[in-house]
C-alpha cells in the first residue's frame, strides 16, 4: 500500500526527459520532488510560467511570483514568464507533454470527475477542464477507495464530470492502471503488499488482468 | 505620443456606474488593480458583473466588492477562498457563473483580438456544454469536439501593470501578467494602474506587453500592499 | 482640380487629435506630412509597429526597422512593437480609429476595389481585406475617372472586391463625398474650380447633391 | 530546462523531406531565416509549400527556393516583387493561393493556440471567401459576417529570431518580429535561427517573446546579410 509520497514517486517514473509536466493540486505536486537527477523536465504553471522552481527561502517570498495553486515559488535559469492566454493557448495546442492530476472519480473509459460534489459547496474548475480536455498524456494520482471502501475506479463516474476519455493512466496506493483506449482498467504494477485479488475487489469499473502483475519497485 | 495619462484614480473611474461588466486582472491576489478596487468601494457602484478569474478572499481583492453587496454576478473560474462569497452564493443573492480558466481568457482575448467566437475543447461532454453549439474539427490528424465561446463584452477593464508610460504601453512583472494583458486587450474601454508610470520612450518598444492603443486611462497607484494568499517557503540549507 | 499632394492635404483634415490611423501605400502615405502640428496622432504599420516616425537619415537605415510598404523608417518615443497577429488583432477589434487607403474602384454602397485587374499579374490584397472588413472609418483616397475619362465611383464595382459595404468617404482630385449609410455619394465639398457639373460627368454612381456645394479650403 | 541546441543548419533540417509543408517566418526580406532558406536551396528538397507572407526577391529570400524550383505552391499575402514568381504562376508550374494577411498570420497563431479554426470578417464578399462557410455574429451591437478559416498545419516552422536561450526562448528584434512568433507557436516542429545564441538565464523571463516549449531546435545562425528591399530616406536638415 502507497502513501502519497508512494504515488508520487511511482508516478514520477513516468516523467521522461525533456517533457514539459503541468502538476495539479496535491499528491501530483510531489512528483515534482521525486524527478531523478539528469532527467530534464520543466514544469508549466498555467498561470503564465514555464520553468517552475522550488519554494523560495524564507524571506524571499515574492507576490508577483506564484503558481496555478498561488504558492509562492521561484524561478529557474530559461524560465519563462507569459499571459493567459498563451499559456492555455500551449495547454491546447498539446506542447505540454504530460498532465498529472488528482480525480474524485474515473471511469473505465477514461472520464474524470474532480471539480465538484452536488450539494457542497463548489469553487469552481480552475484550470483542470482545460487541462484534460487538451493534454495528450493524462496520468491521475488518487486513492482507490473512498472513506466507506467504495471504488472510485468506476465504470461510469457518479459526480459531474471534468472531462471525458482523457485519462491515460491511473496510479493509485494500491496499483497502476493504464486506461485502454477501448476502456478498461488494465492492471500494469501492484502496490507492494497488495493482491490482484485485492485490487480487483477495489475496482468496479472492468478490470483487465494479463498474465502475471508484477510489484511495482520504486 | 497620444497621452492617456489621468490625475487619479476617481477620474479614471468617473463614467463607471452601477450594472456595468467589467473586467478585473489578476490571479488570486497577485496582479490584482489594488487601487481601483479600493476606489470602486469607495465610489459605491452596485449590480457589477464582474470577469475575474478569482473573487478574492474576505478582506481583500474582489472580497472588497462583496462584502459590500456591490457585485451582482461573478464570472470566474476559480472562487474557493472567500466565506462571504459562498454565503452570497448559497443564499441566491450572488448569481455565479464558472468558467474553464482557459476559456475565461481566451473569450477576454478574443475580444481584444476581435474575434467574435472561439472553438475550445474545455469542457465537452461537461456540465459546462450544457446548451452550447459543439462541433467537430480535425487538427493535425486529430478529430475532436470544441464547444463555441463566446468573446466576452466589457464595458471596462480594470487591470494593473508593473510600468506604463503616458501613451499606455504596459509591461508586467512576472506571473503578475497573468489575466491583465488579455482583459486589457479585451475590455472596451480599458484603465491601467501601474507601480511606475513613465514617459514615452522609456520602455523598451520591443518588450511592451501590451500597446498602448488598447489603454484608454493610465494612472500611478500607491500604496500597493501586494498580499500574498499562500505563502510557501523552504528552509535555507 | 487637386494633385496628389492637395488629396493628401484634404483628407489630413480627416484627422482627430488622438487618433490611432493606418495609411496605406500612395497617397495616403503622404497624409502624414500633413497633420498639423498639436494634432497627436499614431501611425500603424500593420508589419507591427504602432507610432511609425519619418523615413531615416540618409546611413541609419535599419533592415529591422520597415514599415508595410518595406520602406526603412524609424520610431518615436512611445513606439511600440508586436507580432503580426496582435497587429490585425487591434485592426479587428476596431482600435485603429482611422484607416486611409487607395482604390481603382468605389461603389456607391461603400464595396471597394483595390487588389486586382483581371487579366494582370496578381499581386495579392496583403493587409488591404483585413483592413477594410474591420475599421470603423474608412476614407479612400484615388482618381475620380480613369486614364479614358471613365468614372471610378459607380453603381457596382466592375473589378474584383476587397471589401463591401465599408467606404465612409471618397477624396479625389475632383470632390469630397461621404458614403451614405442607405447608399449613394453625398457631395461635401468641390476641388478648387471643379464645378459641381464636372463632379456630375464624372460620377457614374448615385451622387447627391443637397444645397450649396462648397470649395474646399486646403 | 531542456537543451533545444544543434550544431548547425543542417542538423536542424536533418528530416525535412520533400512534399512538406513549412511557415517561413519574415516580411519581405525583413526577419527572413536566411541560413535555413540557404541551406534548403543547398539540400534541394523539392514540393515545398510554402506559407510565408511575401516570395521574396529574385535573388534573395523564398526567391533563392523558387529559383530552383523547390515550392510546389506558395501561400502569401503579397508576392509582388519577384519576376521569377510570376513566371512560374504565368505558367502554372507553381500554385499560389493568396491569403488576405491577417487572415494568413492568425491561422499561424491559431495552430500555436490550440484552435482548430477562427472567425474573421476578412474577405467576406469577395472572391476569398468563395466556398467558405461563413456565419453573422453580433459583438458590441455590431452584427456582422465572418468566414471561418482554418488553422495552417505546417510540418516544420522556419523562424528567425535576435536573440535565443538553449533553452528555446526567443526574443525577435523591432518589425523582425512580424511573422516569426505566430510561427513559431504555429509549427508542428519549429526551428529557430537566432543572431545571438545565449545560456539560459541571460534572457529576462519577463520579456521573452516566444517561450521554449514552442521551439524544438535552436542554432546560432551566421552571416546575416539582411537585406533591406526599400531604401528610404531622408536628408538631413
Amino acid at each position: 500500500m502507497l502513501d502519497k509520497n508512494g504515488i508520487a514517486k511511482r508516478i514520477a517514473r513516468e516523467v521522461k526527459d525533456g517533457y514539459y509536466v503541468n502538476l495539479g493540486i496535491g499528491i501530483p505536486t510531489l512528483v515534482a520532488n521525486f524527478i531523478p537527477k539528469g532527467i530534464n523536465v520543466v514544469l508549466q504553471s498555467e498561470n503564465g510560467l514555464l520553468g517552475m522552481g522550488p519554494f523560495p527561502y524564507e524571506g524571499e517570498e515574492n507576490a508577483d511570483l506564484i503558481n496555478a495553486g498561488k504558492q509562492t515559488i521561484t524561478t529557474l535559469p530559461g524560465s519563462v514568464f507569459f499571459d493567459s492566454s498563451l499559456s492555455f493557448g500551449m495547454i491546447r495546442a498539446r506542447k505540454v507533454n504530460l498532465t498529472i492530476l488528482g480525480a474524485m472519480e474515473v471511469s473505465e473509459r477514461g472520464d474524470i470527475a474532480n471539480w465538484k460534489i452536488p450539494g457542497k459547496m463548489v469553487k469552481g474548475m480552475g484550470g483542470a477542464m482545460d487541462l484534460v480536455a487538451s493534454a495528450e498524456n493524462i496520468i491521475v494520482a488518487m486513492q482507490h477507495v473512498n472513506k466507506a471502501g467504495e471504488s472510485k475506479l468506476l465504470k461510469k463516474c457518479t459526480l459531474p464530470l471534468t472531462g471525458i476519455r482523457c485519462v491515460k493512466k491511473v496510479v493509485t496506493e494500491m496499483a497502476v492502471l493504464d486506461i485502454l483506449p477501448q476502456g478498461g482498467f488494465k492492471l500494469i504494477e501492484r502496490a507492494p503488499g497488495i493482491s490482484t485479488e485485492q485490487i480487483r475487489n477495489a475496482t468496479e469499473g472492468q478490470l483487465i488482468i494479463e498474465g502475471e502483475i508484477p510489484e511495482m519497485v520504486l | 505620443m497620444i497621452n492617456k495619462t489621468v490625475k487619479n484614480v476617481d477620474e479614471a473611474l468617473i463614467d463607471v456606474k452601477d450594472g456595468i461588466t467589467v473586467m478585473v486582472g489578476g490571479f488570486g491576489l497577485c496582479g490584482i488593480p489594488e487601487n481601483i478596487i479600493a476606489a470602486l468601494v469607495q465610489k459605491g457602484v452596485k449590480n457589477l458583473t464582474c470577469i475575474s478569474n478569482n473573487a478574492g478572499v474576505d478582506d481583500f481583492g474582489l472580497g472588497l466588492l462583496l462584502q459590500k453587496k456591490q457585485i451582482k454576478k461573478m464570472i470566474a473560474s476559480y472562487v474557493g477562498e472567500n466565506a462571504e462569497f459562498e454565503r452570497q452564493m448559497l443564499s441566491g443573492e450572488l448569481e455565479v457563473d464558472l468558467v474553464p480558466q482557459g476559456t475565461l481568457v481566451t473569450r477576454c482575448m478574443a475580444a481584444g483580438y476581435g474575434m467574435p467566437a472561439i472553438y475550445t475543447p474545455a469542457g465537452v461532454g461537461t456540465e459546462v456544454a450544457l446548451g452550447k453549439e459543439s462541433r467537430k474539427f480535425t487538427f493535425n490528424g486529430i478529430e475532436k469536439e470544441y464547444l463555441l465561446e463566446y468573446a466576452f463584452e466589457a464595458d471596462f477593464a480594470f487591470v494593473k501593470a508593473w510600468k506604463g508610460d503616458t501613451a499606455g504601453n504596459l509591461i508586467y512583472r512576472q506571473t503578475a501578467l497573468n489575466f491583465n494583458h488579455a482583459m486589457a486587450i479585451g475590455g472596451k474601454i480599458t484603465i491601467a494602474e501601474v507601480e511606475e508610470l513613465v514617459e514615452p520612450g522609456e520602455l523598451d518598444p520591443n518588450f511592451i506587453h501590451t500597446p498602448g492603443i488598447y489603454v484608454h486611462r493610465i494612472f500611478q497607484g500607491a500604496h500597493y500592499e501586494k498580499r500574498i494568499e499562500q505563502r510557501t517557503t523552504r528552509k535555507r540549507g
